[in-house]
C-alpha cells in the first residue's frame, strides 16, 4: 500500500473517510448514505460498486477453471470447480450434508450458547472486581492458552466420546473469546460517561442497562462473533479427532479417502453455514441497537 | 438565607485542600491549600482564568477525585468514596449517553430516586421543557445543537432536585437571551428546593446575579485569591449601579 | 466503585494470580500421594515434575517447546502483517473493501481447522503447511480487528481529519491506527492465543517434525498420562505468557488510555 | 535419455512411523534404515537418503506422494489402494510384510471373542488396513458390519475412549498391548492366530517417475530392502530387531510379546506372489464395498514384479522365500 | 478592505442555502434560503439563539455537510467534494485527537503545508505559545482543563494560517481577560495574513469588537433576521457610546 503517497486527492480521502456505521457515531451516520454521496468520487468508467464483490471470486474461479482444464493440477491435487459441484449436488441429493450439518449446527448451539452466557458472566465479573481479576485472571488465562486439542485426552477421560464431550469443548472454545471481548469492552467504556454515571449514582441495574451494555455493544458483538468462529473451529477440531458424524467428520473423512472435493465441499458448507452465522448475529446487533434506540425514545 | 441552628453543619465544607498532577515529569499542584464553607441554601459562584482548578475543585466535591491533602465534608459527612448522594454535577462538556436520546439521559438521573413511574415521566418531560428542549426530547445527542446539549445536561442535572447542585460553566454555551432565561429558572429552583449551589463561570455578570458570595481564585498553583459577598437583595437588577460597581471591582480582582 | 475495592486486597507484591492453581495443585498432590485417588491414569505432580527432566521421553520437549515457538514466531510474523495490512487496506479503501472484504469474510467463517487436509494435501505434510496453517490462523483475527477498530473511529474526528487535509500517511498514522488501536490490541492478543493454537495444533494434527504438539500427540499414543499432562501444562504456560507479552506491549502503545493520572 | 541410468541426488523413502521427537517405523524399511542396507547399496556415491516416518499414516503418505515429497513409500493396502484410484502414479514393488491385528475389550465385559461382539460398540480407524481386517474378522465369525456400531478413533483415542468406556472393544495394532498390562482391557483377538488370511498387509512402492528416470536406483533401494527382510528373516537378529523398533517408543517388551510365536521370515515375506495378489484383490474389493474408492484399480498394471525379481537374483536369494498361493498356503 | 478588482470573487458566497433534518420522523428545516457573501480579508460573526443553524452554516462551508438545496462558493469555486483547501475551522467541541500531546494536535494542522521541520517546529512552539499553553506542549487532551483544550483547538486552526478561518464559539469557555488578549492576537493575526473569517458567538460585544459586519440569525427555520455593518474604526473602544448604542441594537434585535 502505498502509505507515503503525498497528499491526498479527493478521491482518495473518500476512501479513508468513509462512515462508521455505529447508529450514534457522528453526524454522517445518521443520513443513511449522505455521508457516503458527500465523498463520492465521480467513479466513472470503474467496475460498478455493485460488482466489485464478485470480481475476486469471479477472477479465484475463472483461474481455477482454467489451471485444472490445463491439467498443470493433478486432480488429488486440485480438482475441477466442476467435480466438487458434482460431489456438493450428490451429497445434497442422498442426505449427507443435511445430516452432517443438522448435527453440527446442533452442536454449535449448545456450545455457543453455554460459552457465551457464562463467558460474558465471567468476563463482566473480571471486568467490575479488581480482586477477581488478582485471583482468576491468570488461572484464566492459562485455561485460555490451552486449545481444545489440551482437553480432548482429558475431557475424553471423564466424558467418554459422546455428544457431552463436544458441548463441554465448544463451549470452552466460546467462553474464552467472549471473556476476553467483555473484559476488553468494559475497560474502554468512557471514563467521561462513567463519571458521569458515578456521579447519578445509577442503580446497578440501570448502570448495567444504560451505560455498560450501551458502551460495551460494539465489541461485545465483536466478541460474540468471535466466539461463533471459535466455536467452529473447535467444531471441526473435535470432529476431526472424535466423532463419526458432523461435517469436520465429513472432511477429515474426505482427507482419509483422498478425495479433496470431498475437503472442498465441506470447507465450502463450514465456509457458508459460518458466514450465515456472522450475519445473522449482526442482523441481531443491529436489531438491538435499534430497539435501544426505541425504547428509550418513546419512554419519558 | 437558613437559621444555622435548623441544620448546623454546612452544607459543603472544604478545607485546606490540595491537588496536584503530573504531565510528563513535571508535577504541578492545581489547587493548593484551598478552604471554603458554603451553608445550607447558598449560592457560591467561581471566578478565575482557565487553568486555575475551578473543575478539579468541583470533581473533588463531586467525589471524582481525591485530595492529596485536606478534607471536603457534605453536610458535615467526609464523602467516604465516590460520589455523594444527594449531589448532582453539570460537567464543563456535556457527557450525554450518546446511545440514549435526551430523555433517555434526563431520565437516567431518576435513577436513585424512588418515584412512581407516571410522576417519573412528568418530571423528566417538565425538565426537559424547562430547558427548551421540549421538541427535542426524543433526538439523540448527536442531533442536538452544542448548547441544546449543554441544555440537556443541565436538565440532567436538575431534574433528580439534589440538595447540592456543583455546575461548571453550565450556561456557557447558551445565548445571551436564554442564558438569562435560565439564570432566573435556576433562581426559582432555587427559592423552591432549598438547594445549595457551587458554580464555575466565567461571565462575572452571572456570577453576580445568582451568587450570595462570589470566590475569586488564581492559579500556578491553584489559590482562593478573594471571597467577596454579594449582598444586594434579589431580584437584582444588572444596571444597578451597585451592581456595576461590584462588576467593576470583581474584574479588577481578576486581572 | 471498583478502584476502591483494591485497597483492601492482599498487599501488592504478592502473587494473587498463584493462589488458586497453588490450591488446586495441593489437593491435586494430596489425592494422589495418598492413594485416595488412584487408577491406571492418574499421575501425582511429583511424577510429572520429573517428566521433563529425568524421562528420556519427557525430556524431548526441551526440543518441542523450542521448534513450536520458532515455527510461532515465523508464522505468526507473516500472518500478523498479512492480516493488518489487509485490514487496514479493508478499512480504508471504500472500493477495496468492497472488493476484498466480502471474499475474506467468507473465507474467514472457513474453521481453522478445515483448511487441515487441504493444506496438507497442498503442501505435504512439512514445515510450509504448518507455517501456513499458523499465518492463517493469525492473519483473520488480525484482520477482522483492524478492520472493526477501524470502523468505529469517531466521526467528530474523521471530520477533523477531513478539514485539516492529512496526507493519507498521516491520516493512517495519527487518527485510524491510534483509533484502532485498542480494537487491534484485542485482535493482537485474540490472534496471538489463536496463532499458538493453531501451531501446537498443525503439530498435533499432522504429526511430523518436532513440536510441543507432536510431543503430546506422541504421548498419547503411548499412554503417558504424566507426558500429556506435561505437555498441556507447557501449552498453557506459554499461552498465558504470551498474552501478559500482548497485553504489556498494548499498554505501552496506549498511553493516552491509562487512567486518569493523579500524583 | 543418458542421464536416465545416473543416480538421483536425493532419495526419499517414507514409512509409518512412530514416537517422540524423530519418529520411527516399526517395519522392514526402519531396519534397513538402522542397519544400513540401502545405503550400502548407495556406496561410493554421492546419492543422500531421506527417511521420513509419518505419524499421520496412510493419508499423510499419500498427500507425500502426491506433492512430490517422496520417492519411495511402505504402508498399508487399503490407503495405498486409495490413492491409487484417486490417480497417484505409483507402482508396487514389494509387500511389505504383514502386521498383526489385536483386539482389546473392556475388562468388566464378557468378551472373549469376535463372536461376543455382537450388538457391542467397537473403535477402529476406518480406511485403514486394520479396517479391513476387522471387517474380514466379523465376516468370518459369521457377523455382518450390523451387528455392531463402529466408531471411527485414532489410536490414542481409542485408548481413551476404552478407558472410558466409551467403547466395549477396539481393534488396532501393538499399541493395544500396554492397555492390558495396565488392567484396562483383555485381548480376546489376534489376527495371526487366525490363520494367515487374517494379519493385516500392505506394499512397498515407488512412483511411476522415479522408477521410469532411475531404473538403476530403483534397482538398488528394492535389493536393500531386500536384504533387510532376509536379515530380519534370520531367528538370530530376533532381538536386535526389537530393540530398533523400540526407538519407535514401543517397549520391548510389547514388541516381543506381539511377536510371540510367529517367525519373522514369514511375517515379512516380500514376495508377490499369489497370496500377495489375493490380498490386495480383497483389500481393492473392501474398498468398494466401503465406498472408499470411486473408481476401479487395476492390480496387474499396478504391480511391477521384475525389479524385486532382479534385486532377489543379484542379491542371490531367490529361493528365501518360499511363493504362496492364494490362501497362503507355500507352494512347493 | 480588499480593494474589489484584485480578487473579483469573493472569498466565500453561500447562495439560497437550505438544509433540513430529520429527528425521528419530523423534519424541519435547520437552515432556509440563507444567502451571504464575504469580502476578502473581511470578519463577519454569526449571532443567533442556541439551535438557529450556525453550527450547521459553518459546517456547509467547511464541506462537512452537503446542502439540500442553494449552493456554496469559495473564492469562487463551489467545493466538489469535501472540505475545501485553505479553510481551517474550531469547532464547538475541542476535538483534539486523546493520542496525541498538545504539540502533536497543532503539528497536524501543517500536514498539508510543505515546511522544512524547524520551521515546522517553531511554527507550531509559536502558536502554543500563543494561546497560552507553552507549558503544556506535551500534555495529553485528558490532561487539560476545559478551556486549555479549547484553546489548543484555536492554535491548531490558526496554525495553518488558512486564507478562510471559520470559528464556532472558539473564545466560549475562556475567561474575559484571556478572551480579550486572545480577540486581540486574532486581530493582528488577521491584519497581518489577510485572513477571512467567519465566527459564531454569543458574546454581542465580541461580535462588534472583532467583526466587519454581524449576522444576526433566527430559528425554525434557522434564516438571516438582519446583517447588520460594524462601520467603527479599529482598535475599537468597547466603552464608546457608539460601540453601546450597537451593542443595544443588537441585542433588541437578538430578542
Ligand atoms: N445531525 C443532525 N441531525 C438532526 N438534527 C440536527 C443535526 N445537526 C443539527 N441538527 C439540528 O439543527 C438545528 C441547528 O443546529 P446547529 O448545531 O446548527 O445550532 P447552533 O445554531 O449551532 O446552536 P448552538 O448555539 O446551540 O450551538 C438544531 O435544531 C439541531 O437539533
Ligand atoms: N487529569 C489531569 N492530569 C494532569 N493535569 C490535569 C488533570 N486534570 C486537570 N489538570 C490540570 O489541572 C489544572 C486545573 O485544571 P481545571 O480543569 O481544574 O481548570 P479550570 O479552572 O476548570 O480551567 P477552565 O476554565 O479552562 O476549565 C490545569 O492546569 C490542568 O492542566
Ligand atoms: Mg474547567
Ligand atoms: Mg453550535
Amino acid at each position: 500500500m502505498p502509505l507515503d503517497s503525498k497528499a491526498l486527492d479527493t478521491k482518495d480521502r473518500a476512501g479513508i473517510l468513509h462512515p462508521p456505521p455505529l447508529p450514534w457515531n457522528g453526524r454522517e451516520a445518521e443520513r443513511g448514505d449522505g455521508g457516503r454521496r458527500l465523498f463520492r468520487p465521480a467513479g466513472a468508467g470503474r467496475l460498478p460498486d455493485r460488482l466489485l464483490p464478485f470480481a475476486l471470486p469471479g477472477a479465484l474461479l475463472a483461474s481455477w477453471q482454467a489451471v485444472t482444464a490445463a491439467g498443470f493440477m493433478p486432480e488429488q491435487v486440485l480438482p475441477p470447480p466442476s467435480l466438487v459441484l458434482r460431489t456438493f449436488i450428490a451429497f445434497l441429493g442422498d442426505g449427507e450434508i443435511a445430516n452432517n450439518l443438522l448435527v453440527s449446527l446442533r452442536r454449535i448451539a449448545c456450545g455457543l450458547g453455554i460459552g457465551v452466557v457464562t463467558g460474558f458472566a465471567f468476563g463482566l465479573l473480571l471486568g467490575v472486581s479488581r480482586r477477581a481479576e488478582a485471583y482468576l485472571g491468570p488461572l484464566f488465562r492459562a485455561f485460555a492458552a490451552v486449545p481444545a486439542l489440551g482437553w480432548i485426552p482429558v475431557l475424553i477421560l471423564i466424558l467418554g466420546i459422546d455428544e457431552a464431550l463436544k458441548i463441554v469443548i465448544l463451549s470452552k472454545a466460546c467462553f474464552v473469546p467472549m471473556v476476553i471481548a467483555t473484559l476488553d469492552a468494559y475497560r474502554n467504556i468512557p471514563a467521561r460517561l462513567r463519571e458521569a454515571a458515578d456521579v447519578m449514582r445509577l442503580s446497578p441495574r440501570t448502570r448495567l442497562l444504560k451505560l455498560t451494555l450501551p458502551a460495551m455493544m460494539p465489541m461485545l458483538f465483536g466478541g460474540l462473533r468471535l466466539s461463533a468462529g471459535q466455536a467452529f473451529v473447535s467444531l471441526i477440531v473435535v470432529e476431526m479427532l472424535a466423532a463419526t458424524e458432523g461435517i469436520g467428520y465429513m472432511m477429515v473423512w474426505g482427507r482419509t479417502l483422498f478425495q479433496i472435493d470431498i475437503v472442498m465441499v465441506g470447507m465450502a458448507i463450514v465456509g457458508v453455514t459460518g458466514f450465515l452465522l456472522d450475519a445473522l448475529l449482526r442482523r441481531i446487533e443491529r436489531g438491538i441497537g435499534a430497539r435501544m434506540g426505541e425504547r428509550t425514545g418513546s419512554h419519558g | 438565607m437558613t437559621p444555622v441552628q435548623s441544620s448546623p453543619a454546612p452544607s459543603l465544607a472544604i478545607e485546606n485542600v490540595r491537588k496536584t498532577f503530573t504531565v510528563e515529569t513535571r508535577t504541578f499542584a492545581a489547587l493548593d491549600d484551598v478552604s471554603l464553607t458554603l451553608r445550607h441554601n447558598e449560592i457560591v459562584s467561581i471566578l478565575g482564568p482557565s487553568g486555575c482548578g475551578k473543575s478539579t475543585l468541583l470533581r473533588l466535591v463531586a467525589g471524582l477525585e481525591t485530595p492529596d491533602a485536606g478534607a471536603l465534608f457534605i453536610n458535615g459527612r467526609r464523602p467516604v468514596a465516590g460520589p455523594a448522594r444527594d449531589c448532582a454535577i453539570v460537567f464543563q462538556d456535556h457527557r450525554l449517553f450518546p446511545w440514549l436520546t435526551v430523555s433517555g439521559n434526563v431520565d437516567l438521573a431518576l435513577d436513585s430516586c424512588r418515584l412512581a413511574p407516571a410522576e417519573r415521566r412528568e418530571r423528566v418531560r417538565r425538565y426537559i421543557a424547562l430547558v427548551g428542549l421540549g421538541s427535542f426530547a426524543s433526538a439523540y445527542p448527536r442531533q442536538l445543537s452544542g448548547g441544546m446539549a449543554q441544555r440537556a445536561a443541565i436538565a440532567r442535572a436538575l431534574v433528580a432536585e439534589p440538595a447540592l447542585l456543583l455546575m461548571d460553566e453550565p450556561f456557557g454555551a447558551l445565548d445571551s437571551l436564554l442564558r438569562t432565561r435560565l439564570q432566573g429558572e435556576l433562581l426559582d429552583i432555587w427559592e423552591r428546593n432549598r438547594v445549595t449551589i457551587l458554580l464555575v463561570t466565567h461571565d462575572v455578570e452571572e456570577a453576580i446575579y445568582l451568587s450570595d458570595r462570589v470566590v475569586v481564585m488564581q492559579p500556578n498553583p491553584g489559590r482562593i485569591r478573594a471571597v467577596v459577598d454579594v449582598g444586594l437583595p434579589r431580584p437584582r437588577q444588572r444596571e444597578e449601579t451597585a451592581f456595576i460597581a461590584l462588576r467593576k471591582s470583581l474584574l479588577e480582582l481578576l486581572s | 466503585m471498583a478502584e476502591q475495592a483494591s485497597s483492601s486486597l492482599p498487599p501488592a507484591g504478592f502473587p494473587r494470580g498463584a493462589v488458586i492453581p497453588a490450591a488446586l495443585v495441593v489437593l491435586w498432590a494430596a489425592l494422589t500421594e495418598t492413594g485416595l485417588w488412584h487408577g491406571p491414569l492418574v499421575v501425582s505432580p511429583s511424577q510429572v515434575l520429573a517428566v521433563p527432566f529425568l524421562d528420556a521421553s519427557g525430556r524431548e520437549i526441551w526440543a518441542g517447546v523450542g521448534a513450536s515457538l520458532l515455527r510461532l514466531a515465523a508464522g505468526t510474523a507473516i500472518g500478523a502483517a498479512a492480516g493488518l495490512a489487509a485490514g487496514l487496506f479493508v478499512g480504508m479503501s471504500r472500493r477495496g473493501g468492497l472488493a476484498l472484504s466480502p471474499t475474506l469474510h467468507t473465507l474467514r467463517q472457513i474453521a481453522l481447522f478445515a483448511w487441515i487436509p487441504l493444506l496438507t494435501s497442498w503442501f505435504g505434510n512439512g514445515e510450509a503447511t504448518k507455517l501456513c496453517f499458523v499465518a492463517i490462523s493469525t492473519f483473520f483475527p488480525l484482520f477482522l480487528a483492524t478492520e472493526q477498530g477501524l470502523r468505529t473511529v469517531p466521526a467528530t474526528l474523521r471530520e477533523v481529519a477531513g478539514v485539516l487535509h492529512l496526507s493519507r500517511r498521516r491520516t493512517i498514522t495519527a487518527l485510524l491506527l491510534p483509533a484502532a488501536l485498542p480494537s487491534i490490541g484485542v485482535g493482537v492478543q485474540i490472534a496471538l492465543i489463536s496463532a499458538w493454537i493453531g501451531t501446537v495444533g498443525a503439530e498435533y494434527a499432522i504429526g511430523n517434525g518436532r513440536g510441543l504438539g507432536s510431543y503430546i500427540a506422541s504421548a498419547r499414543d503411548q499412554f503417558r498420562m504424566d507426558i500429556v499432562i506435561v505437555g498441556v501444562a507447557v501449552l498453557a504456560a506459554v499461552g498465558a505468557g504470551l498474552h501478559y507479552l500482548s497485553r504489556a506491549a498494548i499498554a505501552r502503545l496506549t498511553p493516552w488510555n491509562s487512567p486518569r493520572s493523579s500524583a | 535419455p543418458l542421464q536416465a541410468a545416473g543416480n538421483p541426488d536425493v532419495i526419499r523413502l517414507g514409512d509409518v512411523g512412530f514416537g517422540f521427537g524423530t519418529p520411527f517405523g516399526v517395519g522392514v524399511l526402519a531396519i534397513a534404515d538402522a542397519k544400513g542396507f540401502i545405503a550400502e547399496e548407495f556406496k561410493g556415491s554421492d546419492v543422500k537418503l531421506e527417511w521420513t516416518y509419518f505419524t499421520g499414516t496412510g493419508p499423510a503418505i499419500n498427500e507425500a506422494l502426491s506433492n512430490r515429497q517422496l520417492d519411495f513409500a511402505s504402508y498399508g493396502a487399503v490407503p495405498n489402494i486409495i490413492g491409487k484410484a484417486n490417480g497417484l502414479p505409483t507402482i508396487l514393488l514389494a509387500s511389505y510384510g504383514g502386521t498383526t491385528i489385536f483386539g482389546a475389550a473392556r475388562p468388566d465385559l464378557d468378551i472373549k471373542s469376535i463372536a461376543d461382539l455382537k450388538g457391542r460398540k467397537i473403535a477402529i480407524q476406518k480406511a485403514t488396513i486394520i479396517h479391513w481386517g476387522v471387517i474380514d474378522a466379523l465376516k468370518r465369525a459369521g457377523l455382518s458390519e450390523r451387528d455392531v456400531t463402529i466408531v471411527d478413533l485414532k489410536n490414542a483415542d481409542q485408548l481413551a475412549a476404552l478407558a472410558a468406556k466409551s467403547v466395549d472393544a477396539a481393534f488396532g495394532a501393538d499399541f493395544l498391548l500396554p492397555l492390558a498390562d495396565k488392567g484396562l482391557a483383555t485381548i480376546f483377538y489376534r489376527s495371526s492366530t487366525a490363520g494367515k488370511t487374517g494379519d493385516g498387509f500392505g506394499a512397498f512402492l515407488v512412483t511411476e517417475s522415479f522408477r521410469d528416470k532411475y531404473p538403476e536406483a530403483t534397482e538398488k533401494v528394492v535389493r536393500g530392502l531386500v536384504r533387510a527382510a532376509a536379515w530380519l528373516g534370520d531367528e538370530a537378529n530376533r532381538e536386535e530387531a526389537f530393540t530398533i523398533w523400540n526407538r519407535a517408543g514401543t517397549p520391548v517388551e510389547t514388541i516381543r510379546k506381539s511377536n510371540d510365536g510367529g517367525s519373522l521370515k514369514d511375517k515379512y515375506n516380500l514376495l508377490l506372489d499369489d497370496f500377495f495378489r489375493s490380498r490386495y484383490e480383497s483389500a481393492i474389493a473392501f474398498n468398494k464395498e466401503q465406498k472408499l474408492t470411486r473408481r476401479d484399480v487395476d492390480l496387474s498394471a499396478w504391480i511391477d514384479p521384475t525389479v524385486l525379481d532382479k534385486a532377489l537374483k543379484s542379491a542371490g536369494l531367490e529361493t528365501f522365500w518360499r511363493k504362496r498361493d492364494a490362501q497362503g498356503n507355500d507352494l512347493p
